[in-house]
């Protein structure tokens, strides 16, 4: 075990697996010479040269076309969108190409495809460098979508991403940058699809994805002091989505709240709330609450961000409402 | 331009040849209502299909369009599977679950058809990439429209291509239209080559009713590309006969535009300049393959029971995940 | 009320707002001259020539940044994406400008911008041109999305918004083209975001949008041959989503079935349980359904795509396993 | 090129002046920590800003980048309302909601900055079409950078443009680097005006330091787009002399290359052609402007209240659906 700061591990991720097979390279926006525009690939160029990591202009569709049709024949492509945001520009090559085109061919084709990307939320960044785009991605047949909330679960699916004959989103956490958590030496591989319980509990079911889980864990240890005990899921992955531990995990708490960083309708909380809903109502002994900022653009005014994102307090009041009612 | 030699010569006019008879077929049966879908058919387009394959190996990729049953072909594409997937047949090329505008052979080269404008651009050029990178001395071929060179994508794609010194030649065919746009309606440019330019590309407009010059000038390409040199673009400006797709009345055709290009329909031209190639012979070698093909597509399953999730996805998803 | 036609009630609406007002222009590929790749634009640019009805290249993005800028500018555009599989390759423009743009400017600027465009489901198109990404924009702070379901409808909604000050996508069916309904003369306007009960029932609730309301209209039929009584609800808008008129509904019946065209993660149905189970989990006395096409892209094969939507003896299972249920 | 008159080279100085403090005293407040956000400054390319900028009138549209202040500071935006948004203060452009990216000022004819690359070029193309449309004789111009000419956005744009003979000048402000990657490393097309010829577009490449040069050749586009007879691609090549954004090491520039154009500074350049200008009263005047709107910023309360529903619909949503 190593504390490793989050950049540090998708980094290592990178490294690791470029060492272990040849067929990896890594194209993106100043992620060579320049080593990432927040540091994530410094010494990546150095290490395996300017052939496996090239800076390209600015293009998002061209650089998403790119990474499909060199995953179908023969390489394995990890291509950097900078932010979240600008992967509107590509969704033509990632929807309508990538994720399709093992279909498409009739299961001719693979496209072991990986797009890294980060949402910058939380960080001044304003309405068009804040957006997560996770709940999209996530309804397109084809595709993986996984979003690590430290930096253990970043090395280990990064790792399983690039490996994945299928094309996964890898998406990173501007917030989580700089914090550190334990990873394991060497080989840490993590199946796509398998929530983690961050913290177990009895009262409440707390599920979050992403930059989400910090705040879902500082409410609930909010909650601990105030004596309510929270179990905390942490997805980890969008696609597909683990039914099978929120709903164990519900069945025991009979309460449920789910904490995002999107907007409310169609994000992360309606499908929770529906998976649980759909495999039976009566497990929900209060009324679920979605904690979602309000639907409008991210503001960057610095103080209107703070209280446009959910935040710890805002789940000990929800919270709070849920055992209230149970009383 | 060298004269072909006669094995050579035979072998295009074949192809030209298959690739008329498949789809003046294929317009009969989607005519009797026997084939699903959308039907864009390149009737006219012949030589620049065949030119440009020619030129090209079989370990050579290409990603084609919506209209690419010619470029298939011409890159030596199973015919029977092609027509079992205009049949939506188990057997078809995607195994039903494509259709004309999806097709697709890995093992002649052949990437895929598709249903996006623009989209074989970028798509070429990723092949490309995959080409120099393992340094296997393969080239991929991109064609597309006169439409398709007005999206984002063309741009984007060939400046990286060119800045990269990738091994791909673009292939724009220059038909006149869009749909049942003109060209002259849809940019001031009416010679798309010029737009080599603008990624310092060597560009070249040819005759693409020639087949003798589409291979010349793709030949020079592909080497080109595959000595390191880097891109091309080539348009080949020619004309389809046909409607947009199957069922286009075509009344935005001035009727001696119609007369001048099936004047020079390829096909009679090419036998015109030869007159040793046998005409008769490939048209009844071609017409067998074809019904051959129909027949093998009859026989087959319909595609009834695909197993979806195994297409969607290469690696098993998890039990219990919601998909 | 005449008898009209889907797509002759998108084309009157239009001429009736152009004939009305000015400032509106409308582009689009092969809506001029040819009056449309599927006919519904046919006249229009006859009747008020090149300038307010022009063929665009093939330019999806700039089309829609177009349509941006000349609303900020004091025009009303009309911009036609014709399937809506293309308006992936304009998303940036829709989704981080024009959605956007009153946002960011402070509320200075207005974005009266109506994109048209066309899902294809049903109409063996393969699995490029069968897509609905309503959700997606759904979830967009600062568009309206509405999808009618019939003539009357495309008439009144496609009116509402291009006199609406805000961008709406309005979403057509392209399995309903030639369907007919009786269309009041002149003036209709039906407000954003309120939905329709097309048939009014009391054992259960079937909610659909778009497409998928005449699979609901289907399965209640046969649902009302086998005395089982089917509230329809036609939401017409997919934001604003009228949840008020979905909750008295689903308090009348205690059941819930959502029919949708689009996969099932993060789609309608979700959102319509999660908006039901957060009012009130105890409304539902059976577990609620939803019914969506397999997880995979629309298959062309004839036989496969009528298997892969929901159809409406899909409809009548999914009842007759919830009424079972509450035997 | 015709001698300027006194006044125009006063008012062209006292612009660049303005902008150069302005960008100076966020680049001090920045570095203080007070201001939130990113910085994007163009110190080194006033000169692009007020060449184009003189050649317009107030009712003429600009649309610009992350890298706007300056642009917008010439087309004569409220410096108070920039300075209180970048402070993020009710009152500025943006109510504090949209920040140094997304600067807006309607009197001034500013549309907006944005903070995608490329998106200015396509914004600005429909607001010279709402220009044609109406007959209002207005011109639009779209400011982009070097990096942003690779985007398809600029291709789609730049053609429809020339098709419809749209009134709208595309400014290039071509200043060697996108982030910390040089031009010659995005594209192997060096002089980005050429790429005019794939429109059917006339194209130039100017001094953007020569404030003389960038009005000169602004103003003939500028009318020929006002007469009908369309658009112009205008490449502006410039230096920025701060970094991408503050905090930017620039350890990615070469000493001599810094050198080189920092001797070729446009204030002390236009200054030195002309004795007469008095440089140091532009600096106490634009000084005091600056000063009083950070002033102003101070003084006004934080953006703590904004309506956000009402920021982001124009019409009101119904009660009961979910927004
Ligand atoms: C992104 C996108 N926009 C629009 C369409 C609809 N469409 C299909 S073919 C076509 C015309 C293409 O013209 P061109 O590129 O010249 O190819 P051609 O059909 O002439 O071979 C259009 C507009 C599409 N399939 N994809
Ligand atoms: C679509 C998109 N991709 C990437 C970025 C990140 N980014 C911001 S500025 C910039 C460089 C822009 O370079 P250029 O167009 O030359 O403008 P300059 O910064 O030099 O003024 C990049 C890549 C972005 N904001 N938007
Ligand atoms: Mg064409
Ligand atoms: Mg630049």
């Amino acid at each position: 075990m190593t504390s490793t700061k989050y950049w540090a591990a998708v980094n290592a991720a990178i490294a690791e697996e470029m060492e272990r097979d040849e067929s990896i390279f890594f194209v993106g926006q100043d992620i060579g010479a320049a080593g990432g525009p927040f540091g994530a690939t410094r010494g990546l160029m150095d290490r395996f040269g300017p052939d496996r990591v090239r800076d390209t202009p600015i293009s998002e569709q061209a650089m998403v076309a790119l990474g499909t049709g060199a995953a179908m024949t023969g390489t394995r492509p990890i291509v950097e969108i900078m932010y979240m945001d600008f992967a509107l520009l590509a969704l033509d090559q990632l929807v309508n190409q990538a994720a399709k085109m093992r279909f498409m061919s009739g299961g001719h084709y693979r496209v072991p495809l990986t797009v890294v990307t980060m949402v910058a939320a939380h960080t001044e960044s304003g309405p068009q460098h804040s957006q997560s785009f996770e709940t999209w991605l996530g309804q397109v047949p084809g595709l993986n979508v996984v979003w690590p909330s430290n930096a253990a679960d970043a090395k280990g699916l990064l790792k399983t991403a690039i490996r994945s004959d299928d094309p996964v989103v890898f998406i990173e956490s501007l917030s989580a940058w700089r914090t550190t958590a334990d990873v394991p030496e060497g080989e840490v591989v993590i199946p796509i699809g398998v929530a983690r319980v961050a913290r177990p509990g009895s009262d409440v079911t707390i599920v979050a994805v992403g930059g989400a889980v910090a705040i879902a864990e500082r409410g609930a240890d909010q909650l601990a002091e105030r004596g309510l005990s929270a179990e905390v899921i942490d997805l980890r992955s969008v696609s597909p989505l683990d039914e099978t531990t929120v709903i164990s995990s519900v069945r025991k708490t009979g309460a449920l709240l789910v904490v995002q960083e999107g907007p409310s309708p169609f994000g992360i909380g309606d499908r929770v709330v529906s998976v649980v809903c759909r495999n039976d109502p009566r497990l929900l002994r209060v009324r679920p609450i979605i904690l979602a900022p309000p639907f409008s653009p991210t503001p960057f005014a610095p103080d209107l961000e703070r209280s446009f994102y959910p935040g710890p307090h805002d789940v000990v009041k929800a919270v709070e409402t849920m055992t209230g009612a149970l009383q | 331009m060298a004269e072909l030699d006669f094995d050579r010569r035979t072998r295009m006019l074949n192809a030209m040849v298959l690739i008329r008879v498949f789809e003046e077929r294929m317009q009969a049966l989607f005519a009797e209502n026997q084939l699903a879908g959308f039907l864009h058919l390149s009737i006219g387009q012949e030589a620049t299909a065949v030119g440009v394959c020619e030129a090209l190996e079989t370990t050579d990729y290409i990603v084609t369009t919506h209209r690419g049953h010619g470029h298939i072909i011409a890159k030596g594409g199973n015919v029977d599977a092609m027509v079992a997937e205009l049949f939506a047949r188990e057997t078809g090329s995607c195994r039903g679950v494509g259709g004309s505008m999806h097709l697709t052979d890995p093992e002649a080269g052949v990437l895929c058809a598709n249903a996006i404008v623009g989209a074989s651009i970028g798509l070429a050029t990723g092949a490309a990439f995959s080409s120099q990178f393992t340094g296997s001395g393969g080239v991929a071929v991109a064609f597309f429209g006169d439409g398709a060179a007005n999206q984002g994508i063309f741009h984007e794609s060939l400046n990286l291509a060119a800045l990269w010194s990738l091994p791909v030649v673009f292939i724009c065919e220059n038909n006149m239209y869009a749909e049942m746009s003109r060209q002259s309606s849809q940019s001031l440019v009416s010679d798309i080559a010029l737009r080599s330019i603008a990624y310092g590309m060597p560009g070249v407009t040819v005759d693409g009713n020639d087949v003798d010059a589409v291979l010349a000038v793709t030949q020079s390409a592909v080497s080109r590309a595959r000595e390191g040199d880097g891109p091309t673009l080539i348009e080949c400006k020619t004309y389809r006969t046909s409607g947009h797709f199957e069922g286009d009345q075509q009344t935005y055709k001035p009727a001696v535009e119609v007369a001048t290009w099936s004047a020079r329909d390829p096909i009679a031209s090419f036998v015109a300049r030869y007159p040793d190639l046998d005409l008769a012979r490939a048209n009844a070698v071609a017409s067998r393959r074809v019904e051959g093909a129909i027949e093998f597509a009859r026989e087959s399953q319909p595609a009834t029971t695909a197993d979806l999730a195994w297409l969607t996805y290469a690696d098993a998803r998890r039990e219990g995940a919601s998909t």
